[in-house]
């Protein structure tokens, strides 16, 4: 059975200068612990349709399904960890106590709560900076910190929405490996979107590339690349062929600017 | 018993704002303030009436209402003296004043460094106490209350405008440094628009200051109008509706003036994203 | 306050004091020039330098009058004293701290109940604006005499003229500090399905106590102001209002101005008081600037 | 039984006698528990009164009377004071000899919340507009103290014979500098600080018998004021929470409240309050009163207090 | 003569706690017209040293020199336009008055204000939003009229703060295209700033690669790129090892994340 089920899903928000249709006609079909990446152009409807999956925005028409349920149903079944572009971790709270804070929510006894920590943190690699405060972290740390956030409670679907837009290269490659790493580890489904090409190659086991106004799937791309990917798989031609393909794959969708 | 059809009101009131909310537009907005005050001013009177308190304690509406229609002229004359000449003058004065020094302290770090803190320190005294002292100095009729309300506002003015001469992000700073911008076009150009959120900021909360210290100040001294003559004097004369009357035109006054203050601002600051939506 | 700021308040501290001690020479010569010349005689300016500055009932009474004046209201009298000005000074700041603890009350619960109700936010907020119109300072004298009627009497009804003032700012206020959580971190709570005690407890209350305080500062300053005014009209009850009162009943300019400097004091130290719990309380939760 | 008497003005020796009789147990030995509410410059006493905050209170006749036309039922139960404190003081530079020719374009200081009756009726009879002009007075809402005086900003200012005029001259000016109008000798002097109660509270026998006990230890108490000026000053400043009054200030005001007693055992004589009524009933188009009242005084409590 | 040069260029910072040096023995030529990237990971010094060419920071130590007059004398020459990160347009002007700003400052006149900003705003494809706020702007947008306001007054030096952080790939490959048309057509000399490998490869004729504690240059690489780039150069061989230097650079210099 697939994990997310999108068949004819359209959105359109009312706003005051008229209707914008973010999302048309959109199907897509996610099989569990798929990989897949969304990519496309400013305001082509990926946080849009990332947020109907994960019930933040309801679909005005097509039905969508996360694991057989409607989106909602699956929110309250706490089905989704969900990662911003920004670490958003509350500054009043320790590193510790961001990640504690959907465990306290979602009840877990102050043991499971602990073990759970210590052990999201050093998948991350941030054991020893529990008792530090976010500003105390550099960036990276932080998305790093709100990504183990979103690990600790062990939702079946990991979203997430450009978490390493802000980071610098050196550091975003550290993290894609990481990433990876762990999604073989758990086999969890992750819905991850982003604006970069070779990211998209490199992390996914399927590539949606999408285009605005309105927002609709161009092309599906299926990556026959093998799950376990060194950084310098970026450098052989299966590689460079498959970035060539999304980038073309873009420019088709992408009329202006 | 005889509480049942105030708290009927009540209830009745409170189910169609809650039904009435829901629209959200700006019509809708307006009645359900609205329908809120009418409900607070209906279980006034039925309080008033349904417990019999007596007049010169609480008058109902109504009361109000009436000493209102029957005492036009001199809510009027009251009005002219302690708003338009005391507090209105008073508040441009200070206002004009603040606004002068904060770009004078600008350019001074030293200044702003002394002054600040105690700009900040008078910001939060009692400043009414020296009413009776500048009753002293400027005399009885309405200058004085215009000084009271000139020291009133003065501060929390000065220390907004300071705060957003200086709020200028430092990106922005440093373009007009990129581009070898003289003090004046940076002041004129940056600085001020920049400041304008903070110095309504000021402006805002200073327009009921003024108010109450033009009021305030009668109470030391006053010729024989004004509207904290009149209120003094009609409490001393058990003439409570005109006592209510005299505070429905602070009310009204106070309310008015505070919009329209808060207008020029969304006028002024409409690229703020405060204004915005 | 930092040191490096030390000598620029200082100076202009001192260039006040000095403007302080010309304009008292100049306010106070006139009454000794008319007496001179209802005596019919002349004053030169150097015999009327020191009287200006050391007159009973001056215009304007020079600093170091004020000084002793507080000094002697502060440490000349037994603290439980009626002379004593901290006597007065912990009459009015039981009255202030009973009315900001009340208008801190009220303005933090209407603000909860805006946020959460659409109703609440479009009935409730225009009228609260509206209710800071309304003159409750000139009106301060019949609140008392209602109140008194009623059979409240004491400390309660200037607390309640206190905190008519003190709630505005803390609502204002609050209602910004608990719409402070963007979208993202309301989001975040959505997708953990928390409900609206949980949101309100863990996310809208700790991201709005900044603005909590930064109102704070501004209410106690306000609910001073409250209780001052309330104790105008009773002249003969104890506070610093009433000293202020008194003092001008009697023409006792320099008791007017100490009861004013304590009642500065008074707001400098509440101020503080509130500047300091927030830097506690901040670091506490990592939010220091 | 317990009552609540309203001041009309701050702890000050004008009221020494309830103070002295509080202290020396007089109210106590007529079983009267007492509560004594000091006033101040915005509490109208006629208003706590209404407003059930007091049952007895310390009033000027005019503003009782007044009150009692606006249909609130003030009854005059005694007369401590027999005659009026009240004048004008005028500076003597500004060259006023004669009320009735010199007024006429001078701007005078005059107290206001219910004290401005005696002062509106005199003009009334001098035929004196009070709304400026060179035919008119100009008036000013006098504050606290007598700063207008002293700053020329008024010719003349309210004083009362044991008070203000005291400050005055405390303030360095001389009788010569000064030139005063008492309101007894001007013919318009008004009955001052009278007990009034509600009618309501007379048909009550319990209360009026605490009444009885209450004006009859009063009087007890301003006779040993009276006697001893300067233990009753004492008493006052006792009394005084806001710890401004000097005891030599309350000393000389005891001894000129002292003379203001003199001639009353605290029984209304009805002939000064037909003199009172009168004199507010003068005066053209704007008496402070437009009836004679009816009821407004009893001789019960006092017959029954000093049989 | 070179347009910049920089010999042993130090500049610490005095901060609570003790001193940081954010550039240390800095050594760099610039000749006229050179298109010159600084790469290198966060906290390295790029802004610090962009900064002080354009005299917005005062170096603690060693000489710089531009134009051959000292940095805060050029500045005064109006040597410089600056693009920072951030669009920081000013929100109570235009989208036109934002760019006719410094042309107000330095005291155009009305009409030849008016054909420049038309020139610009073409230039960076925004002709017809002159009279939008820049908050009805997105952020693509609104970083292009911020470049537009640095090229309005036509100084010869143009120092770019990674101006292109922000936009999504698509955009960013345009706008690059464009910064190369303009470079090559006016001449100027282009002081660049980004994280993007690919970008600084792209775009440079001299590529600056700096490390971090302290702030210094550890490789200066010149391109042997021919100055006329399509985007296609990205897949040619020379273009992916010029990409693999300066990854090797960066590595080598990167301590930690
Ligand atoms: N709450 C909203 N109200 C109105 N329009 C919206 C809203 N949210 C998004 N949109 C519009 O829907 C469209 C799709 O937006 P969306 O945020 O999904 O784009 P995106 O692909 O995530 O873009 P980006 O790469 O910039 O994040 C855009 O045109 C956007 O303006
Ligand atoms: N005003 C300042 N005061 C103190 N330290 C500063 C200041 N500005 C920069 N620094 C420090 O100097 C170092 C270099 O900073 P700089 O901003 O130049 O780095 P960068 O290479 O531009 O980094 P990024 O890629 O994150 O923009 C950093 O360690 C930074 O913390
Ligand atoms: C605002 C104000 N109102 C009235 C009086 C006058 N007053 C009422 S009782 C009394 C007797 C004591 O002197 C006096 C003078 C005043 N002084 N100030
Ligand atoms: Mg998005
Ligand atoms: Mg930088």
């Amino acid at each position: 059975m697939a994990v997310i089920e999108a068949s004819g899903v359209c959105l359109t928000f009312q706003t005051a200068d008229g209707p914008v249709h973010a999302l048309k006609d959109v199907d897509l079909s996610v099989a569990p612990g798929e990989f897949v990446s969304f990519i496309g152009p400013s305001g082509c409807g990926k946080t849009t349709f990332l947020r109907s999956i994960a019930a933040l925005e309801t679909p005005t028409g097509g039905t969508l399904r996360v694991n057989g349920k409607d989106p909602d149903a699956a929110r309250r079944a706490r089905a989704y960890g969900y990662v911003f572009q920004a670490p958003g971790l509350y500054p009043w709270r320790t590193i510790s106590g961001n990640i504690s804070l959907p465990l306290e929510i979602m009840g877990f006894s102050k043991l499971e709560r602990a073990e759970r920590i210590a052990r999201v943190m050093d998948l991350v690699e941030l054991s020893g900076f529990g008792a530090k405060f976010p500003w105390q972290l550099s960036g990276g740390m932080q998305q790093r910190a709100s990504i183990a956030r979103a690990l600790a409670f062990d939702a079946d679907i990991l979203l997430m929405d450009e978490p390493f837009g802000a980071l610098d290269e050196i550091v975003r490659d550290r993290l894609n490996e990481a990433l990876l790493t762990l999604w073989r580890k758990t086999g969890k489904t992750i819905g991850f979107v982003t604006h970069s090409i070779p990211e998209a190659v490199y992390l996914s086991t399927k590539i949606v590339v999408m285009s605005p106004r309105p927002g609709r799937i161009t092309r599906i791309i299926d990556s026959p690349l093998p799950p376990d990917r060194p950084l310098e798989i970026r450098e052989t031609p299966e590689f460079i062929a498959l970035a060539h393909e999304v980038r073309e794959g873009l420019r088709e969708g992408h009329g202006d600017a | 018993m005889s509480a049942l059809p105030i708290i009927g009101v009540w209830l009745g009131g409170w189910a169609v704002n809650i039904w009435l909310s829901r629209f959200d537009t700006r019509a809708s907005r307006t009645l359900v303030a609205v329908i809120f005050g009418a409900t607070i001013i209906a279980l006034w009177e039925m309080i008033v009436r349904i417990y019999a308190i007596p007049t010169v304690i609480l008058p109902a509406p109504s009361q109000i209402a009436a000493s209102f229609a029957a005492n036009g002229s001199i809510l009027w004359t009251d009005f002219v003296q302690t708003i338009l000449k005391g507090a209105l003058t008073g508040w441009l004065i200070g206002a004009g004043a603040a606004i002068l020094t904060a770009i004078a302290i600008d350019r001074s770090p030293f200044l702003q460094r002394g002054l600040l803190p105690i700009g900040n320190f008078v910001a939060a005294l009692p400043i009414v106490g020296i009413a009776p002292i500048l009753v002293m100095w400027f005399g009885f009729d309405w200058q004085s209350k215009a000084a009271v309300v000139v020291v009133m506002v003065f501060f929390p003015i000065l220390v907004n405008m300071v705060a957003g001469l200086r709020a200028t992000d430092a990106m922005q700073r440093d373009l007009m440094a990129s581009w070898a911008a003289p003090y004046g076009a940076s002041l004129w150009k940056l600085r001020l628009p920049a400041a304008m959120p903070f110095l309504f900021n000021g402006l805002t909360i200073t327009t009921t200051l003024a108010l109450i210290g033009a009021i305030v100040a009668e109470f030391f001294g006053s010729p024989t109008r004004g509207m904290g003559f009149r209120i003094s004097t009609a409490v001393g004369r058990l003439d409570l509706p005109l006592v209510w009357a005299e505070i429905v035109v602070a009310a009204l006054a106070g309310t008015l003036f505070y919009g329209l203050v808060a207008a020029l601002e969304k006028k002024v600051t409409f690229w703020h994203p405060s204004q915005r939506r | 306050m930092r040191r490096a700021d030390l000598v620029p308040i200082l100076t202009v501290l001192l260039v006040i004091v000095a403007v302080w001690y010309l304009g008292a020479i100049r306010m106070n010569a006139t009454w000794e020039r008319d007496q001179a010349a209802r005596a019919g005689t002349e004053v030169t300016w150097s015999q009327l330098i020191p009287l200006t500055l050391t007159q009973d009932r001056p215009v304007l009474p020079a600093p170091h009058q004020v000084a002793v004046g507080l000094w002697e209201g502060v440490a000349g009298q037994a603290i439980t004293s009626r002379r004593s000005l901290v006597w007065h000074a912990w009459v009015t700041l039981s009255a202030t701290l009973a009315g900001f603890a009340i208008g801190t009350a009220a303005g933090i619960l209407l603000a909860v109940g805006i946020v959460h109700s659409r109703s609440m936010d479009q009935s409730v907020m225009p009228w609260a604006v509206a209710s800071q119109t309304v003159p409750i300072l000139a009106i301060a004298p019949m609140v008392i005499v209602v109140m008194a009627s009623a059979g409240v009497t004491g400390l309660l009804p200037k607390a309640i003229i206190a905190a008519w003032l003190s709630f505005f700012p803390v609502l204002v206020g609050m209602v910004k500090g608990l719409r402070t959580p963007d979208a993202m971190q309301m989001d975040l709570m959505r997708s953990w399905s928390a409900g609206r005690p949980q949101v309100l407890a863990r996310l809208r209350l700790p991201s709005s106590l900044p603005y909590l305080f930064a109102s704070l500062k501004v209410a106690i300053a306000a609910a001073l102001v409250g209780t001052i005014v309330a104790e105008l009209p009773s002249g003969a009850t104890a506070g610093l209002g009433a000293r202020l009162l008194s003092g001008s009943y009697y023409g006792q300019t320099v008791q007017i101005w100490s009861a004013l400097f304590m009642a500065a004091i008074l707001a400098g130290l509440l101020v503080a008081l509130i500047g300091l719990i927030e830097r506690r309380v901040l670091a506490r939760m990592g939010l220091a600037a | 039984g317990d009552l609540t008497l309203q001041l009309k003005w701050v702890t000050q020796a004008q009221f020494a006698g309830y103070y002295v009789a509080l202290e020396q147990g007089f109210y106590e030995e007529e079983g009267v528990n007492l509560t004594i509410l000091p006033g101040g410059p915005d509490i109208a006493p006629t208003q706590v009164l209404a407003g059930g905050g007091a049952d007895v209170i310390v009033e000027w006749m005019p503003a009782a009377l007044a009150a009692r036309e606006k249909g609130l039922p003030l009854v005059n139960i005694a007369q401590p004071f027999k005659a009026s404190g009240m004048m004008l003081t005028c500076l003597a530079e500004t060259g006023i000899t004669d009320p009735a020719s010199d007024f006429a374009g001078k701007t005078l200081g005059v107290w206001f919340a219910g004290n401005e009756y005696p002062f509106l009726s005199w003009m009334n009879t001098l035929g004196l507009s009070t709304e400026g002009g060179e035919e008119g007075v100009t008036v000013l809402k006098q504050g606290f103290n007598v700063d207008p005086l002293l700053q020329k900003q008024a010719a003349c200012i309210s004083t009362m014979t044991y008070n203000e005029y005291w400050q005055v001259i405390d303030a360095g000016l001389t009788e010569d500098d000064l030139i005063t109008f008492k309101y007894e000798d001007q013919g318009v002097a008004t009955l001052e600080d009278g007990l009034y109660v509600l009618e309501g509270t007379l048909e009550d026998p319990e209360k009026v018998t605490d009444l009885v006990g209450f004006v009859r230890a009063s009087m007890r108490g301003w006779q040993y004021a009276a006697e001893n000026p300067e233990e009753a000053a004492e008493i006052v400043m006792e009394n005084d929470e806001t710890g401004a009054q000097t005891i030599e200030h309350q000393t000389r005001m005891m001894t000129e409240i002292a003379k203001l007693l003199e001639g009353s055992d605290g029984t209304l004589i009805e002939a000064d309050y037909q003199r009172t009524v009168d004199i507010l009933l003068a005066g053209g188009s704007d008496p402070v009163i437009e009836a004679a009242p009816e009821g407004a005084w009893v001789s019960t409590i006092t017959d029954r207090a000093f049989d």
